[in-house]
């Protein structure tokens, strides 16, 4: 596969007339278009467009139905990843692939093993790879204690280290923030003059612009154009992307009170013997406010939502309703009390996958009218709610009675809004409400925030989206591990200074 | 949805007959190739069974229920209860004891037993409880453990208060008042022995099985727990409430298991009081699915089954442990069709959603008239 | 040992074949315990005395094993399942079988059970031949056997489930050590505790419980552990120790290279009271009631194979004339 | 219902600072800890035959099936397939063992063992890796099968041989011994002197070069290579791998459903060896019910062992060493009782002083004070409660110490290829 007789003057890939179909979704229809070697390729589209799809077949984890893929102008046949590894192809997923209790060493050598063994000359190769693209990775650490940045620059390291040509990096900087995308960009200039050749998918239409050598836009499974990154602006590629306006979040007069309806009292969260989880954690949030937290990953952020849901204790500090201390309440108690909930993970906090959309209405609500009569669940009254929930929020379902599972992510993402709307929550807690959605659905839900803070509604936005946090937020604190820097008006901030908080950078700058 | 749920007890029919076939084919070649008579065999096991076998299907199932029952409420929450079969041993123990000591008239006797069985087989499991949610031991050891622990425990204590007679070589609590013997019912014309009464207590339990889990707060906890446990701790459930609750009452019901046998049939607990109905128990609640109607089905299929095997040697001259293989094998191809069909079924599910959903988007686009 | 086998075959040469040419032969069924013909103990014991007889009387028969775990109905089923097919005499073998027989007798009052190792009413019946052994009496010779060739004045006994019929053989054995040697340390042990009956079918945990004895300086073991025993003769030979075996003449049944440590077995003749059931059934004479094979009755003795203890036999069958005369009581509790 | 099992209790695990690697040394450090313990209980309470060489000899026979089990547990779990099926393929295993053993040898009982515990892992792995059943489904059914078809079998093609029934197999002949003559008998001097700690550690020594049966060698060997398969080579890697993050594997290339299906079998033909060393070394024969549970008890050391074989191996040496001083009677499960009154006492403290757990370390030293009551109060432990000393043992130990057992990522999740992505 890896024979030397390539045409020097060949596209790295080039695909043609590839179609993909799933049981009732055309994934990819007829894609076309191709990639000049040591560029960067980007490629946009809304989500389900099809991108990872393609992407996915590029790198022979699933097989087209119909067309052709060329790789430096030779036609191959990808059955599995190792077809598409020994043709020079390495692919970063969008969700990573890495076994977190394994160590770096063991997740870069992991089916690559012949190259370099497992052993001392594979640290050494690693180390090289590090120091030659500055990826500063340290080989015997164990991927669960890595954050995110890091987790990211692994990936790059596995893909590197096999020797690819062409690198597909699948949303690569939807977890990262301004200076970690930015180191990334570095990173991918040095790949692009070693002569490698990046295919780069991203929602951020401003990166790609920043980033790409040249742009293919696909919609609804099938290329729309490629594009001169030159020759368009952001907006001009998102009409390209959506067929339509783009919309983005604005934010309107505000509607802050003074009653204050959320006060949570210097709170920490101890991490065993090492640095606390939260530490000092003081925030007051008022009617009609929304307070959004800019943060990486893994700062804290998943930890203080936690603790105000009651499903973690906190070592110390206060948790305050109105005013009264809810600090030793159990969820649910803080639930009927009026607080509502939209968890980072659907799949894991939000949703029952394998239920029904109807019971998935009660989940959260177990003990709340119109779901349950005293101790029995009032099926029919659930039911009824359901079919309520799914008109009013636009939950895209044939009906109530199919599993949550089968839903896509949006449509689940606002039957969970719709649901914990449905209550009259006094304060909403929202961790990434709009992650992995696409933009319709993303400025609905924007909506239906803005319209229940008019109301009177504290809202806790803790999002990964600057712009989001920015467009949404009355106020905007930045937390840094285990700690709240001071407030930022979401009317002066830039997204570069918010990233320069995120990541500390800011902090040396204040106290010089 | 319909024509969806039609087609799904259809397909829910069709698993457990395909698998009784493939069950009757593997252990036919299995008796074939060892050269054993497989006509004889099947004549055996497939002959109608006489009145009096029927109720022998018909009160062991009404056991093996109980003790399925028990198991399930574990399996529906994601929690492994191997301990029924030393549960159901100690609460029968602790049963057998105090009804032998007839402090009670006749039926207050029984309804006394039943409470200290449940009693005592949901402090048994409360011990798995106690170790799995403030220790962090898991469920499947400690169970084990308790086990062989239930075992020493009991026959210590069995020495101890047993009611020795002469010329038996079996040791075994004091004998139940006769007031507290239970006749049973006759429900099988022609049959020489009677259904056990407390046949009852199994249909009971089921229903309240079905209710509970089905139908209320509690059980739609418990059912969020066991399918999504980090979901149900964001809704609310107070999970290691849930465990200690669903491992009693586990063990509360697992004290029922024995109680038809006490009472209907043995009427003191000893040592050839029967052992293993509650690994009989794990195999027939997999069996049905860990489904009220289910496991009532697969009881009856795995009574049959041991009832008419017991004539295999005398019919057949073919060791009775044949019947292992084959409720093995039904178990394994029940699985692998349900498995086979759950997932066409899910298949088809997304299908359908997205080509309704194509099918609303497209018509969308046409009102609003925008360009697709 | 052999007489009274010995004077059952010689009379049944001759009822045998009167029996077969006369009448339609004898149908008997055989109802084992757990383990069934072939287990190498006492259901095979059974099984001996049923080919016996259908050698001898040209009985027809047919046989059918309990399994584990198994329901009192199951018992009743098999029961009742000979009965059906024709089987005019019922042969239950082992106390599980206890209410069963009691029941299935009632039920089929024209059929003739017998029940081996239970004497309880709830056996009981008109049409009912309990035959129970005095395992304590025979037990009481090989203890006193143990004790004679002992050299350390320790020895042990290994037990393999904890039911009272086998704390009756380690009663009779500790009375017999102690009639030899009133300051002998026995170690007892037993395997598994009910209703964990693993402990008849383990050699490995035989062996262990065994070495553990032969290691702290006992140098005669007497099993009454079914299967398991296998395990004790093995620690016998390895430690160079003596052993002792039980319910048949193991000198003869054992594997061959553990023969040779074989002191002596208890035998139980449980052959022998099948035989005789049988035997009176096909004379027109059904046995009913208890029979008790004891010493007197020649239902349980020591076996001399190997000529081990030869030398002792003399004291051994004082003991025994005692045992008889009833100058010997022998406890069935330890 | 997933064979993962749910995760409460083990949550509390997650949040303490990750414990530093459990090495060679930390072994030897605990090894020498417990026999120090065990020496000064043997000083404290008389009961000779808690160290003695019999004593722990014994422990290995008992510990290696339960050890190889538990081995076969570890293969299939660190690929991520949950096996409660161990037991079944252990009694096949025994058949096995008896069967060829008797017509061709021990050797062939060896292989006739391995080969029919994997024919049972082959039924595993073709029910949870290919047809995605649930992994406790099947094993439950792999052990209703295994018994019926190894008692099936047995009354079938051992009846009417010497000695054979449809219970037991005929005798099969041994597999060589070895004893270091000189070093033997030199240990078992310094054994006799009963010097605390010195006799000891020679009467530990002197166990492992004593009788070794050369399946015992193979077993220990087993464990060595198992380790340096599984965490030094290549196949091991990507074996892990798949039970760790499946998705990941296939990712890079790694064939998932192979590797866990080889797993299975592997762990099929280790849990059969266990049952061979039960027919083949243990008793020389094929018995009906031999295996007695030890399955459940291999995959209990297992997880006491922290899916390691370091770990498991000192599981199945607990469980060995007290199933054998209990079975070898005297006074050793009494002394026990003093331990775990000693012990139950010091963790209540424990949980008072440092963790602030008042009513947890209050329990802990009632139950403590009562044992110890007991002991002074009493002679012996009742023989029925001394059957129980390894369950309990294991119950308290796993009580104290569970708190850091960490299971691979993916074990009892059912996979499905290109599901994942
Ligand atoms: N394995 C699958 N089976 C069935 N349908 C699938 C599968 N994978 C993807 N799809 C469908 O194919 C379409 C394209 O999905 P894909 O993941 O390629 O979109 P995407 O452009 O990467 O979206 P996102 O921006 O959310 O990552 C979606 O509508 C999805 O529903
Ligand atoms: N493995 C699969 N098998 C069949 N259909 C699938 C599969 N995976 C995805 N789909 C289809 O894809 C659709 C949603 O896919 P997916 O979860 O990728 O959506 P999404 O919008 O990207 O959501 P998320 O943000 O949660 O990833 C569903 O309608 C489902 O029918
Ligand atoms: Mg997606
Ligand atoms: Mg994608």
């Amino acid at each position: 596969m890896t024979q030397t007789t390539t045409d020097a003057g060949a596209p790295a890939v080039e695909l043609e007339g590839i179609t993909k179909r799933f049981p009732g979704v055309v994934a990819n229809k007829d894609i076309a278009f191709s990639v000049r070697r040591g560029t960067v390729h980007a490629i946009v589209g809304e989500n389900g467009a099809g991108k990872s799809t393609l992407m996915k077949i590029l790198y022979g984890v699933q097989r087209p139905d119909e067309g052709t893929i060329k790789i430096d102008g030779r036609l191959v046949n990808l059955h599995s990843p190792a077809d598409a590894i020994a043709a020079g192809i390495g692919m970063v997923f969008q969700h990573f692939m890495l076994a977190d209790n394994l160590t770096v060493l063991e997740n870069v050598v992991l089916g690559a093993e012949k190259l370099h063994g497992i052993g001392d000359s594979a640290r050494r190769e690693i180390m090289r790879i590090s120091d030659a693209y500055k990826l500063d990775v340290d080989p015997d650490a164990l991927v669960a204690d890595l954050g995110v940045g890091a987790r990211q620059r692994i990936e790059i390291l596995k893909v590197l280290f096999r020797g690819a040509k062409t690198l597909i990096l699948d949303e690569p900087t939807a977890v990262l923030v301004p200076q970690e995308v930015d180191e990334l960009f570095d990173q991918l200039a040095e790949l692009k003059d070693e002569g490698l050749t990046v295919l780069f998918i991203s929602h951020k239409l401003d990166e790609v612009l920043r980033v790409a050598d040249s742009i293919t836009v696909i919609r609804r499974g099938t290329t729309i154009d490629t594009v001169d990154p030159k020759s368009v602006n952001a907006r001009q590629l998102a009409e390209l992307m959506v067929g339509s306006e783009l919309p983005s979040p604005t934010t309107e007069e505000s509607t802050v009170t003074d009653r204050v309806l959320l006060r949570v009292d210097d709170l920490a969260l101890g991490g065993g013997t090492g640095r606390p989880i939260l530490d000092g954690i003081s925030l007051t949030i008022h009617a009609g406010e929304v307070l959004g937290i800019a943060g990486v990953e893994g700062n804290g952020q998943a930890e203080l939502v936690e603790v105000i849901m009651g499903m973690r204790e906190p070592t110390s500090g206060q948790v305050f309703l109105g005013d009264v201390d809810i600090s030793d309440w159990h969820t649910r108690e803080i639930r009927e009390a009026g607080v509502g909930y939209i968890p980072e993970d659907r799949h894991r906090h939000g949703l029952l996958l394998e239920a029904p959309l109807w019971e998935n209405r009660i989940l959260g609500h177990q003990t709340e009218a119109p779901n349950v009569k005293g101790q029995l669940i009032d099926a029919a009254a659930a039911k009824a709610d359901t079919e309520r929930i799914v008109k009013t929020y636009d939950v895209r379902t044939p009906s109530i009675f199919v599993t949550a599972g089968s839903l896509s992510g949006g449509n689940q993402q606002k039957l969970i809004i719709g649901r914990e709307m449905s209550h009259q929550p006094k304060v909403l807690i929202a961790a990434h409400p709009t992650r992995g959605v696409d933009v319709g659905a993303q400025s609905s839900i924007w909506d239906l925030i803005r319209d229940a803070r008019r109301e009177g509604l504290a809202v806790l936005l803790i999002s990964a989206d600057l712009e989001e946090l920015i467009g949404l937020s009355d106020t905007i604190r930045v937390i840094l591990r285990g700690k709240l820097s001071g407030d930022f008006d979401p009317d002066h901030v830039t997204a570069e200074d918010l990233g320069a908080a995120m990541t500390g950078a800011g902090e040396k700058e204040e106290s010089r | 949805m319909k024509p969806l749920n039609v087609r799904r007890i259809l397909m829910s029919m069709a698993a457990p007959v395909l698998a009784l076939v493939v069950a009757f084919v593997v252990t036919s070649l299995v008796l074939a190739a060892v050269g054993d008579p497989v006509w004889d065999v099947w004549k055996t096991i497939l002959a109608v069974p006489k009145p009096r076998q029927m109720v022998n299907v018909v009160n062991a199932a009404s056991v093996f229920y109980l003790s399925a029952i028990a198991v399930a409420v574990g399996f529906r929450m994601n929690l492994f209860n191997i301990g029924v079969d030393g549960q159901y041993r100690v609460a029968v123990f602790a049963a057998a004891v105090f009804a032998g000591q007839a402090w009670l008239p006749g039926w207050l006797n029984i309804l006394a037993s039943i409470a200290i069985a449940m009693v005592a087989g949901g402090l048994w499991a409360s011990i798995a409880a106690y170790l799995k949610v403030k220790r962090g031991v898991s469920e499947v050891i400690s169970t084990i453990m308790l086990n062989a622990i239930a075992t020493g425990v009991v026959s210590w204590l069995l020495v101890t208060v047993s009611d020795r007679h002469a010329g038996s070589n079996s040791i075994e609590t004091k004998t139940i008042p006769d007031s507290s013997q239970l006749q049973g019912f006759t429900l099988i014309p022609g049959a020489t022995n009677r259904v056990y009464t407390l046949i009852v207590l199994s249909l009971l339990v089921g229903f309240l099985y079905w209710f509970v889990l089905g139908k209320t707060r509690f059980g739609f906890d418990l059912r969020a727990t066991g399918r999504s446990e980090s979901a149900a701790v964001a809704s609310g459930v107070k999970v290691p409430r849930m465990v200690t609750t669903a491992m009693i009452a586990s063990g509360a019901l697992a004290g029922l298991v024995g109680m038809p046998l006490l009472f209907g049939q043995d009427h003191n607990y000893g040592t050839t009081f029967q052992a293993g109905l509650g690994f009989a128990g794990i195999a027939i609640a997999l069996l049905g699915r860990n489904n009220a109607v289910g496991i009532a089905f697969a009881s009856i299929l795995w009574a049959f089954l041991d009832v008419q095997s017991n004539a295999l040697q005398i019919q057949a001259n073919v060791a009775q442990e044949l019947v292992n293989i084959i409720q093995g094998v039904i178990l394994f191809a029940v699985v692998i069709a349900y498995e086979l069909i759950r997932r066409a079924d899910k298949r088809l599910e997304q299908a359908r959603v997205a080509r309704e959903l194509a099918a609303q988007r497209q018509a969308a686009s046409v009102t609003e008239g925008a360009p697709a | 040992a052999c007489g009274g086998s010995g004077s059952g075959s010689g009379s049944s040469g001759s009822s045998s074949s009167s029996s077969s040419s006369t009448k339609a032969a004898l149908k008997v069924g055989m109802a084992y315990d757990v383990g069934g013909r072939g287990d190498q103990s006492f259901n095979d014991a059974a099984a001996a005395g049923l080919d016996k007889a259908k050698t001898d009387l040209g009985v027809t028969t047919k046989e059918a094993a309990a399994v584990a775990n198994e329901n009192e109905a199951a018992r009743e089923e098999r029961l009742q399942q000979l009965v059906d097919a024709g089987y005019t005499h019922v042969v239950a073998v082992g106390f599980a079988y206890a209410k069963s027989v009691g029941k299935a007798a009632k039920d089929n009052p024209n059929v003739h059970f017998a029940i081996v190792d239970d004497a309880s009413p709830d056996s009981a019946g008109p049409n009912v031949d309990q035959i129970t052994f005095a395992e304590n009496e025979g037990s009481f010779l090989v203890g006193a056997a143990a004790a004679l060739k002992s050299k350390t004045g320790h020895i042990g006994f290994v037990g393999g489930v904890n039911v009272p019929l086998i704390k009756k053989f380690e009663a009779g054995y500790i009375a017999g050590a102690k009639a030899v040697n009133p300051a002998i340390k026995i170690d007892s042990q037993y395997l598994t505790q009910p209703p964990d009956f693993t402990g008849f079918g383990d050699p490995a945990k035989g062996k262990t419980a065994a070495e553990g004895m032969y290691q702290k300086g006992a140098d005669v073991v007497y099993h009454a552990a079914g299967g398991s025993g296998g395990g004790v003769f093995t620690a016998a030979k390895a430690a160079g120790k003596l052993a002792i075996g039980v319910d048949s003449d193991q000198a003869l049944t054992a594997p061959a290279d553990v023969r040779s440590v074989i002191l002596t077995s208890m035998i139980k003749k449980v052959d022998v009271a099948v035989y005789d059931f049988i035997k009176s059934a096909s004379d027109g004479k059904d046995l009913t009631g208890n029979h008790v094979y004891d010493l007197k009755a020649g239902g349980v003795d020591f076996a001399t194979t190997g000529g081990m203890i030869d030398d002792i036999k003399s004291k051994l069958d004082d003991f025994k004339a005692k045992i008889i005369a009833g100058t010997i009581k022998v406890p069935v509790t330890p | 219902m997933s064979a993962a099992g749910l995760e409460v209790g083990t949550q509390t695990v997650l949040d303490r600072p990750r414990r530093r690697r459990f090495g060679p040394r930390e072994y030897a450090v605990v090894a020498v800890g417990a026999l120090l313990v065990i020496s000064v209980l043997r000083l404290v309470t008389g009961a000779d035959d808690i160290a003695s060489s019999g004593a722990l000899a014994a422990a290995i026979g008992l510990a290696v099936p339960i050890g190889l089990a538990g081995l076969g547990g570890l293969w299939s779990e660190r690929a991520g397939v949950v096996n409660i099926g161990l037991e079944g393929m252990m009694i096949l295993g025994t058949w096995g063992a008896g069967f060829f053993g008797y017509h061709m040898g021990p050797w062939a009982g060896v292989l006739g063992a391995i080969l029919m515990g994997m024919l049972g892992g082959l039924i595993h792995a073709t029910a949870t890796v290919t047809f995605g059943v649930d992994h406790i489904v099947s094993g439950v059914a792999i052990n209703i099968i295994g018994l019926g078809v190894a008692k099936y079998l047995a009354a079938r093609f051992f009846n009417g041989l010497p000695g054979g029934g449809p219970t037991q197999s005929p005798q099969i002949r041994s597999l060589p011994n070895f004893t270091l003559p000189g070093v033997s008998s030199g240990l078992g001097t310094v054994e006799r002197k009963n010097w605390f700690f010195v006799s000891d550690l020679a009467a530990v020594l002197r166990a492992l070069c004593t009788n070794m049966s050369i399946l015992t060698i193979i077993a220990l060997l087993l464990f060595v290579g198992t380790w340096w398969v599984l965490w030094r080579s290549s196949f091991g890697l990507r074996l892990r791998s798949v039970g760790e993050s499946p998705v990941a594997a296939e990712s890079l290339g790694v064939n998932v459903l192979r590797y866990k299906f080889l797993a299975v079998i592997i762990s099929g033909g280790l849990a059969g060896l266990g049952g061979g060393f039960l027919a083949l070394v243990a008793a020389n024969i094929y018995r009906d019910g031999q295996t007695g549970g030890r399955g459940y008890i291999g995959l209990a050391a297992m997880i006491f062992g922290n899916w390691r074989p370091g770990g498991l191996l000192t599981g199945a040496a607990l469980f060995g060493y007290t199933d054998a001083v209990q079975l070898r009677g005297g006074a050793t499960v009494h002394a026990f009782l003093l331990l775990f009154a000693v012990l139950l006492v010091a963790v209540g403290v424990w949980q008072i002083v440092r963790n602030q757990r008042i009513v947890q370390g209050a329990l802990a030293i009632a139950v403590g004070v009562l044992v110890g009551w007991w002991y002074f109060a009493s002679d012996a432990v009742p023989a029925e409660l001394t059957g129980t000393t390894p369950y309990v043992t294991t119950l308290l130990v796993l009580a104290f110490a569970s708190q850091r057992l960490r299971m691979p990522a993916a074990d009892g999740q059912i996979y499905r290829k290109g599901e994942g992505h």
